[in-house]
């Protein structure tokens, strides 16, 4: 199972939070290819126009890291914070 | 003795208090204190507010990894890095990066390393929320810029 | 509005004093405070106290020139400098550089150039006072480096 | 009449904090050789062996600068405070 998490910008636009995955994709690749499948907003932003950010289980990830069973993803913009 | 303080908390921070706790070490030579603040440029006060989010399970690990990086480079005798979260007006404080060693490069130059870093690699994000609504900032290519100075 | 803060003086000064006549300014979203310390980095504590000789005519004019030449530079909401002169033992504070400004580059930068001129440029003298006895600091090279960066 | 001040190592090695010429030299070289030619420890501290600093009237000078009437000279080793 995979638990994703929305967060800041990307979470209003998506209008998600977070969300689970029973079947996780093998790669950080594969997880968007499927969100921008839906289509709508989730095309929009993660289908290549706008940046995005990704990290599995905290830490900062690349789109071919592979993702581990039972792993947190996370996808965020471009941080703002200091 | 490593003396890193890594704090994200709503509450605002006391600089004056975070320094103290260096006193009466006589091997620090050099203290230098950032300090970020909300800040408002525009003439009419437009800016009610600034929402700062993060990402809790990711913050402090971000933030603990960027400081044992600067210490992996620099000789540091204490490290604090503070970052307020929530609701923020005008003026008040948002971030503290402190930094003491025997030299003063060395204290200014990790200070704005970690500075750079944070503002590019820790998982915050400002939502500004005005007269005229609310909206999330941009990143700037400014700071990813500062960052990437380090990394050649 | 410029808000400069320039003192020699032989008492002890108050960082968080300093920092807090910023407050409530929205326009300032960057401060740096630089605090230079007598520091002893011998295993045995050698240094009993630094002597900060000055040439009191000359100080304060050499200071404000110096505080000018960085305002033509940057954008500076404040800048306070606080040098110390007289008897300072290990671990006391001897100078503080504040600048503040709505960018976080031009706060830093501005106050690296203040301390960098400032060690280069203006009539302090320190006399070490050791176990061993006594004697007058000897300038360092990498200062003089440190200023004609700014030069270039 | 032109007053000398000696600051820090200088003022101790030299042996004197200030002084008064009752004819001024016209320039900082012409000072700096008349001091010279005193010999001992000004020969050995202003003579080319040794960094000095000079300041007129407050003001950082070179050794071509004139000094006027009524200045006070300064002359003290490389500062070092900060």
């Amino acid at each position: 199972m995979l638990t994703i998490l929305y967060f800041a910008r990307l979470r209003d636009v998506l209008g998600c939070a977070s969300e689970t995955l029973a079947t996780p994709p093998a790669t950080v690749r594969d997880l968007i290819a499927l969100l921008v499948a839906r289509g709508g907003v989730w095309q929009a932003e993660l289908g290549g126009a706008r940046v995005f950010r990704v990290a599995i289980n905290q830490e900062m990830a690349q789109l071919d890291d592979a993702i581990p069973a039972g792993a947190e993803v996370a996808i965020f913009p471009p941080v703002t914070g200091g | 003795m490593q003396q890193d303080v890594i704090r994200v908390q709503s509450a605002d921070f006391d600089v004056a208090h975070e320094y103290q706790r260096l006193a009466g070490q006589p091997q620090i030579g050099a203290v230098v204190m950032f300090v970020g603040r909300v800040r408002d440029l525009s003439a009419n006060a437009d800016l009610h507010a600034l929402h700062l989010e993060h990402y809790p399970a990711m913050t402090e690990r971000a933030l603990q990894q960027l400081v044992q990086a600067a210490r992996a480079r620099w000789q540091l005798d204490a490290v604090t890095i503070i970052h307020r979260v929530g609701r923020l007006a005008p003026a008040e404080q948002i971030v503290l990066v402190l930094t003491a060693s025997p030299h003063r490069d060395t204290a200014y130059e990790a200070n704005r390393y970690l500075m750079d870093y944070l503002k590019t690699a820790a998982p915050f994000w400002k939502k500004e929320i005005t007269r005229h609504g609310e909206a999330w900032v941009e990143a700037r290519a400014s700071d990813e810029q500062a960052r990437a100075r380090w990394e050649t």
